[in-house]
């Protein structure tokens, strides 16, 4: 019932969407409808975790479980955000002159279509599906990189679909593979998930191995893994702001989730030390990529773009420690990441609004100039980088203890090493733009109310979570982690 | 027999396309080779006699062998530009290279799969070869229509790897995949024409102001 | 206790008033060596006296460190005597490096507060004698330190090879300290070869008269220091004051011979001659190791 | 995963409480400072920087008092994020942001070191908390124990400011306000020494005499290069944070050398190192604050930190030239206040050791003195330097000729740190049987003696002589030897236009060291002349400099290299589409072929 609840919000939102012309009620009516989602969502792991949830429901369609529920939650948080954020923020683009009335419009319309795609994954029954709805997502994404209908945004946009549909194609390949084996050695002949992993323990080991790195490298892809990385930092600096934060906090993670699925498949016939050695070759070029890009970066959003594949790498590292806990500091690196870099997002957006470009070297002061939105930057900038009282802070530490637990000490060691230079570079670039003085020609700049808000809201998490994580939260990470060992 | 006619003639068409210079050969090849897709089917339907399979093959037909090949040339026709493919690698070089690709996914399907030597493995080993090629068009052309026609082809091939390996998928499965392919199309119908709008040529080799 | 305390005032007055007879020793000596007649060997009393009768000019830029300077310096000689005199020889335990050490402390007070006096009237002179004499101090004190710690170390027998090699440090260290050449010249008023001199050349009567005095006395501490090095037991032996007395002696005649037969270095050679004399020291440490 | 939550939050031991003193003693006149150097500010600047402050003083309390790895770690951050944060105070200048980012990202990789150290130690205590940590010490593997003491010495030693780690201290204690480097260089990095004794005295025993030895050479290097660092920086408050290396160096002597005699067995001389450490560290702490405090005076009366312009202002701002003086008579360790008697300590332990061993150890020990003395003697030259070109003589620019005195709340702050300098000093025989104690509880040993007497009396004799010569010699100035006093140009050669201009500058009074240590320092200096004719020069410029050899040849090399490589990182993407899509099929082909290995 919740769930068909929340998978609702966004398709209602959007159909009124496209009947609502004004932009201020529109965007209104919207942060309303994801705050209903919100209240759903926390209602929803309320009765998960009291086991007054039906894993199947729906006619088959829906499977929930700890995995989903977390995810499912994660996305609702971070698109409740988003959608506060935008109402100021679209609002600003019009009185800018950077898009039309009519587009605005649209630009709802999207949002709640994409939101409505990255619901419905961690929800689907069925892998072939989740398959469909992560392409879905590429593509109404698409026109979201592309909103500006300028050049860099359209090659963006185009290298997106492209990039993300050859990754997510050979995805498909990983899944008929899996299909293959499952219906060949196991006798199952069906993509739901139950009845796949009922017949795990008979999969073919060696078509399961050929089969996750399939999966791994299709929806790597998406996932933001390096060295499939390559349209991330595109689209995620021509992207709106809100639309960034989403495609970095959530989207990214939204593949993850698919990923996951297939390694619980995996486990029972491959094992999990074999997922685990992929994610840590997947999480170490991840970092080692990341890092150097992000030392020599120009483009604000891009930078945060790298440091999304940077904490995409840390999440692959924390499942590649998994057996260690590694799991459940990942997930929660997961959620941490995704507010975090929400807000960080959103902070990008108020400054390029205000600067007028994306060119890091242009911006300057930016806390004199708009008091809050630099402070929640700069702040935004230590919860990145992992620096308490902030939540990264935690999971990152997790993920390194559940490092050194598994005696991966050559690989902590570079993983630290790694770190550092991301650190180094994104406090480089970012302490430049927050501090100094503004330039001369700045046009005085009011934040809006609503974008206070959704700062408020993230930060809320940010350091709620570095200081103090909620018993039921923990409870269902460690309901994860069980179920991604296989336990 | 017939189905060894049939995969012969997939393969011939997707070497075709690697050889082809021009866009609207290219999809006219993809026609050819969508057409094959579409008798395998109708093979399979007509072996197995199953309504879902024929539903499935219908399916082909209109999307593959009638939609899609439509669209494209709409597409061509409207934004009028050079039809040279601009090949990266030129077209004996490719086919070389799509030869190795056959190899190599005669090792994949017997080495890495485990793959028993059948006519399964054989058309499995096809449509993997296929799946290379499509990939190989989308690196080796620098058209915008050249990427998509790319990945036409290795969807193409993943459908042929399905049903020989696995007997095809679940019918509603099938479904929402020529669902997405369609959306995909209209999708991309639609960005192609916004790059020509913008840059005035659809090459993405030019596209390179993102970098770093 | 008490008894103790008197005998050391007792012997600080006696030696800081017999402190400026050595350098008339030492000066006559050097004259008669030049076949020169000279000032009588009590000539430093005379000038003491001369200028203590004097009225002083005080620089209009100077402030309170101008005056307070020669007044620390003269009581940090003093003090700096009385350490000495406390660090008991024969047995040289390691306390009495400590004392010693803590004497070399107090000596620098007085070099603080004269090399800010140097400074403080605003002229490039005083400055620029600031600036060396506390760059040849700093360059002798790890010199003398190691020094005294082998010299300690050997635990009061005359004639160690650890003892002698350590005398012959210091007492390389104590020309430097002492302003005489090769490091410094006492006797020239040459503004660029000068160093002691130009830091106390804004002086005049009774300040200049406590200044000369301390540096009597600062010489007489360096050479109680030097005997002790030299012959560690003369400080037991009977008749000591008369052989202690006599050691002095010698000390200022070699130092005054040393003067005459040497040219003095540039500045920056004064580092070499120094660097050298740390490596005597470091010699005298491995031998003392060495248990020589 | 959260399993690893400690029992054991807080712990109170000697060592515990003698930091806590430590910064209840610098950071209380600190704070009492900043009232008078914020009044001009507006509220709600003044608010978010006593917020700060404050924040980062409870996180110095809180990692002392942390009975465990994991919070020592999370208020470990915290400190050097609020003392981040504080250096970024002044936020509009480039320097400062620069400073910031540099500090950040050294210790950073500090807390890089520890955090590794501190999870291999987890792994193997099975707990965060120290007394497991203790426990689980003894039974570790040699290689291990090592290890852990290379990541946890590199780490504190980032933090501390030793050479060659000291790269931020002389960029971000100069740039935050001079009450907040008077506690980062006063506690922070004291608190990195904390952690030093903490973990390599107390709880990874047994410590091999290596880890000493290697902390002691890192002291000797720390503080000769500091020392010379400052010499040559006439930055008043970056020559400062020069000393505050300087002075870790020889924290860092006592450390090492006490843990170098507790490994061999010399309890005695070990206590007294230790003692000697302690006793510096606080001493340090005190003097190293109020002349932070005395540099942001001046700072607020001048608007200066170069001490070329400055000059004079001993005159106009007596108070604080007072408080600068003691300040600096404390830390060129003159009798009989502070700096004297734990330096003098220190050499006594050298000695003592030196008496106690043979061979090799003894040349260590007496040319770890001789390096001592060598840095005593240079740091009273530097002092010599700052005091006299700052305060004395003729004021060198306008901003210095204008001059006032600061206000009440300032000279409060000055004050209450300046008498401790003294009382330090003379007042030994009361505090040093004190840090004796607590030197003994942390090396766990209880009934060693270690005689204090000299040091509790000698101070004192020192005073009375001292003082006694010097009122005899006043009162006989005064009353008995009545001669005539004359204030009179200086004496200028019948130049007769003496000025600021033809002063001895802090360049020029430096150069004899400059020239000496020239083979590290490398100086090189360009002068260029303004001409009007071929025989008349209107202008002559001379500027010189020397360069800084570890950033020149370590770090720069070094960021050189990591930028490059980025650099070509970067051109792995260069906008292709076609590569991209490449990349990805590489990936794949090569995961499937080395799908055995995984």
């Amino acid at each position: 019932m919740l769930v068909a609840l929340i998978i609702i919000v966004p398709v209602f939102l959007m159909v009124v969407s496209l009947f609502v012309r004004k932009i201020r009620p529109l965007g209104l009516i919207n942060a309303a409808g994801y705050a209903g989602a919100c209240v759903a969502g926390v209602m929803l792991l309320k009765v998960f975790l009291a086991g007054g949830c039906v894993p199947i429901s729906l006619w088959g369609w829906i499977y929930i479980d700890s995995l989903s529920v977390f995810f499912l939650i994660t996305t609702i948080a971070v698109t409740f955000a988003a959608s506060v954020y935008s109402i100021g923020y679209i609002r600003l683009e019009i009185e800018n002159g950077e898009i039309s009335l009519r587009k605005a419009g649209s630009y709802f319309q999207l949002f709640n279509l994409f939101s409505f795609t990255m619901f419905i994954v961690p929800l689907l029954n069925n892998v072939a599906l989740v398959w469909i709805a992560i392409e879905m997502t590429t593509l109404v994404s698409a026109f979201l990189v592309g909103f500006h209908n300028v050049k860099e945004s359209i090659e963006a946009a185009w290298k997106y679909i492209i990039i993300c549909s050859v990754g997510i194609t050979f995805a498909l390949l990983g899944i008929i593979f899996f299909y293959y084996t499952s219906s060949n050695d196991a006798n199952v002949r069906s993509l739901e998930w139950a009845s796949m992993l009922s017949g795990s323990g008979m999969f073919d080991p060696k078509i399961v191995r050929i089969a996750l790195i399939f999966i791994l490298v299709g929806y790597g892809t998406k996932a933001g893994l390096a060295p499939m990385h390559n349209w991330l930092p595109d689209a995620h600096s021509q992207a709106l702001s809100p639309v960034s934060g989403l495609l970095s906090g959530v989207l990214l993670k939204i593949s993850l989730y698919a990923i996951l699925r297939f390694v619980i498949l995996a486990n029972f016939s491959v094992g999990y030390a074999y997922s685990a050695r992929l994610f840590i070759f997947f999480g170490l070029v991840s970092l080692a990529v990341a890092g150097a890009f992000i030392l020599v970066q120009k483009d604000l959003k891009r930078l945060l773009a790298y440091s999304s594949v940077e904490n995409m790498g840390l999440i692959s590292l924390g499942f590649g420690f998994g057996p260690f806990g590694g799991i459940a500091a990942g997930l929660l690196q997961v959620f941490n990441h995704a507010v975090t870099k929400a807000l960080i997002f959103f902070c990008a957006g108020n400054a390029v609004q205000a600067y007028r470009s994306n060119n890091m070297n242009m911006m300057r002061g930016l806390i004199k100039a708009m008091p809050f939105t630099g402070a929640s930057m700069f702040l935004g900038l230590f919860a990145l980088v992992g620096m308490p009282p902030f939540s990264i802070f935690i999971s990152k530490l997790c993920i390194l203890v559940s490092a050194f637990q598994g005696g991966y000490h050559i690989i902590a060691a570079v993983m630290l090493i790694l770190i550092a230079f991301a650190f180094a570079g994104l406090v480089y670039h970012i302490s430049r733009i927050v501090l100094g003085s503004p330039p001369q020609a700045l046009p005085c700049h009011k934040e809006s109310l609503s974008a206070k808000l959704a700062f408020l809201f993230l930060g809320v998490f940010i350091v709620g979570f570095g200081v103090m994580i909620p018993q039921g939260f923990l409870d269902l990470l460690l309901s994860c982690q069980r179920l991604i060992l296989g336990q | 027999m017939t189905l060894n006619i049939i995969l012969i003639g997939f393969l011939a068409a997707t070497f075709l396309m690697v050889i082809a210079k021009r866009i609207t050969a290219l999809v006219r090849t993809f026609r050819i080779q969508s057409i094959f897709l579409f008798l395998y089917t109708l093979y399979m339907g007509l072996c197995q006699q199953h309504l879902e399979l024929f539903v499935v093959c219908g399916l082909v037909f209109i999307l593959k062998v009638v939609v899609i090949p439509l669209v494209l040339l709409r597409i061509m026709r409207r934004i009028n530009v050079e039809e040279d493919l601009g090949l990266l690698i030129n077209p004996q070089l490719s086919l070389v290279i799509a030869l190795i690709f056959a190899y190599l996914s005669y090792l994949f399907a017997h080495n890495a799969m485990g793959l028993p030597y059948s006519q399964a493995s054989a058309a499995f080993i096809a449509s993997m070869t296929v799946v290379c090629i499509g990939f190989f068009l989308m690196v080796g052309r620098m058209k915008a229509l050249g990427q998509v026609i790319g990945l036409l082809v290795m969807e193409n091939a993943i459908f042929l790897a399905a049903s020989v390996i696995a007997g095809g998928m679940p019918f509603f499965v099938e479904i929402a995949l020529f669902f997405d392919i369609f959306v995909f199309i209209v999708i991309v119908e639609v960005f192609v024409y916004k790059v020509n709008r913008l840059f005035t040529h659809i090459d993405t080799s030019k596209m390179q102001s993102l970098k770093g | 206790m008490l008894n103790t305390i008197m005998v050391i005032i007792g012997k600080v007055f006696a030696l800081a008033i017999f402190a400026p007879l050595v350098s008339g020793i030492i000066r006559k000596t050097k004259n008669t060596i030049r076949m020169r007649n000279g000032p009588s060997v009590l000539q430093p009393y005379y000038n003491v006296r001369k200028l203590f009768l004097k009225d002083e000019v005080i620089s209009k830029n100077a402030s309170w460190i101008f005056y307070a300077a020669p007044v620390i310096v003269f009581a940090g000689s003093i003090c700096a005597l009385v350490l000495v005199l406390m660090a008991r020889p024969g047995h040289l335990v390691s306390n009495s490096a400590a004392i010693l050490i803590a004497a070399f402390f107090v000596l620098s007070l007085g070099r603080f507060f004269m090399a800010l006096a140097g400074l403080d009237a605003g002229s490039s002179f005083g400055g620029m004698g600031s600036s060396r004499e506390v760059f040849i101090s700093s360059f002798a004190e790890p010199v003398a330190f190691i020094a005294i710690f082998v010299f300690c170390m050997g635990g009061g027998d005359n004639f160690r090879v650890s003892g002698v090699l350590a005398g012959f440090a210091l007492f390389m260290v104590v020309i430097a300290e002492t302003s005489r050449i090769p490091v410094d010249n006492q006797e020239t008023h040459l503004e660029l070869t000068m160093v002691h001199e130009a830091m106390v050349l804004e002086y005049s009567g009774r300040s200049l008269a406590l200044i000369e005095l301390a540096s009597h006395i600062k010489q007489m501490v360096f050479f109680i220091m030097l005997s002790w090095c030299l012959f560690p037991a003369a400080g037991t032996a009977p008749w000591g004051w008369a052989v202690f007395s006599a050691e002095i002696g010698v000390i200022g005649i070699a130092m005054a011979f040393i003067e005459i037969s040497v040219a003095k270095m540039r500045l920056f050679r004064t580092v070499d001659f120094l660097s050298f004399s740390f490596f005597i020291a470091l010699a005298a440490s491995i031998a003392s190791s060495l248990g020589l | 995963m959260i399993t690893f939550l400690p029992k054991e939050f807080f712990l109170f031991d000697s060592l515990t409480i003698f930091f806590f003193a430590v910064i209840g003693l610098i950071c209380i006149p600190s704070a009492i400072f900043s009232i008078g150097y914020l009044r001009e500010e507006a509220l709600k600047k003044k608010l978010i920087s006593w917020a700060l402050l404050a924040a980062f003083i409870l996180s110095m309390c809180f990692v002392v008092i942390s009975g465990n790895l994991f919070s020592f770690l999370i208020f470990w951050e915290l400190m050097s994020l609020t003392s981040y944060f504080l250096v970024v105070l002044d936020y509009k200048h480039e320097k400062s942001i620069r400073a910031g980012t540099i500090y950040l990202v050294m210790t950073h990789i500090g807390t890089a070191c520890l955090m590794a150290a501190f999870f291999i130690l987890y792994n193997y205590a099975g707990s965060f908390d120290y007394s497991a940590v203790k426990e689980a010490a003894f039974a570790l593997p040699p290689n291990i124990r090592n290890i852990i003491f290379l990541l946890l010495f590199i780490g504190f030693a980032t933090k501390a400011g030793v050479v060659p780690m000291h790269i931020w201290l002389p960029y971000a204690h100069p740039q935050a306000p001079s009450y907040v480097s008077s506690i980062m260089s006063g506690v922070m990095i004291k608190i990195a020494v904390y952690g030093m004794i903490r973990f390599f005295v107390m709880l990874l025993l047994p410590a091999p005499a290596w880890w000493g030895a290697v902390i002691l050479v890192f002291g000797i290097i720390s503080c000769l290069v500091g020392v010379i660092y400052a010499l040559m920086d006439h930055d008043l408050k970056k020559l400062l944070a020069y000393h505050s290396v300087e002075n870790i160096g020889i924290i860092l002597l006592g450390v090492g050398a006490a843990i170098f005699f507790a490994a061999r067995g010399v309890i005695p001389v070990a206590a007294l190192a230790m003692c000697a450490a302690l006793y510096h560290l606080v001493n340090h702490a005190l003097f190293k604050g109020l002349l932070f405090l005395c540099s942001g005076s001046v700072y607020k009366a001048t608007g200066l930190r170069n001490i070329e312009k400055m000059g004079g202002l001993i005159k106009t701002m007596p108070a604080t030239a007072l408080f600068f003086l003691i300040g600096a008579m404390g830390i060129s360790a003159l009798p009989p206040l502070n700096g004297f008697v734990s330096e003098w300590l220190t050499f006594q332990a050298f000695f003592s050791g030196a008496v106690e061993s043979q061979g090799a150890v003894r040349i260590f020990m007496i040319v770890s003195a001789a390096a001592l003395a060598l840095t005593g003697g240079l740091a009273a030259a530097c002092f010599v330097k700052a005091f006299g070109i700052t305060f004395l003589a003729l004021p060198r620019s306008a901003h210095a000729r204008e001059a006032k005195e600061t206000g009440f709340m300032m000279k409060t702050g000055m004050a209450l740190l300046a008498v401790p300098v003294v009382i330090f000093g003379v007042g030994a025989g009361f505090i040093a049987p004190v840090i004796l104690r607590v030197s003994r509880a942390v090396l766990g040993v209880q009934n060693v003696e270690v005689s204090l007497y000299l040091a509790s009396v000698l101070p004192v004799l020192i005073a009375v002589v001292v003082l006694g010569t010097a009122l005899a010699v006043f009162l006989w100035f005064r009353f008995g030897l009545r001669t005539g006093q004359v204030r009179y140009n200086t004496w200028d050669c019948g130049y007769y236009a003496l000025d600021s201009r033809t002063e001895y500058t802090a360049t020029a009074f430096s150069k004899p060291f400059r020239i000496a240590f020239s083979f590290f320092l490398l100086p090189y200096h360009k002068s260029e002349k303004m001409r009007d004719s071929f025989y008349h020069v209107s202008k002559f410029m001379y500027e010189t400099h020397t360069t800084l050899v570890f950033r020149k040849f370590f770090y720069e090399p070094l960021v050189r290299l990591v930028y490059s490589f980025a650099w070509k990182v970067r051109k792995l993407q260069p906008g292709s589409i076609h590569l991209y899509i490449l990349y990805i099929f590489i990936t794949l082909v090569g995961l499937i072929a080395l799908a055995a290995i995984f």
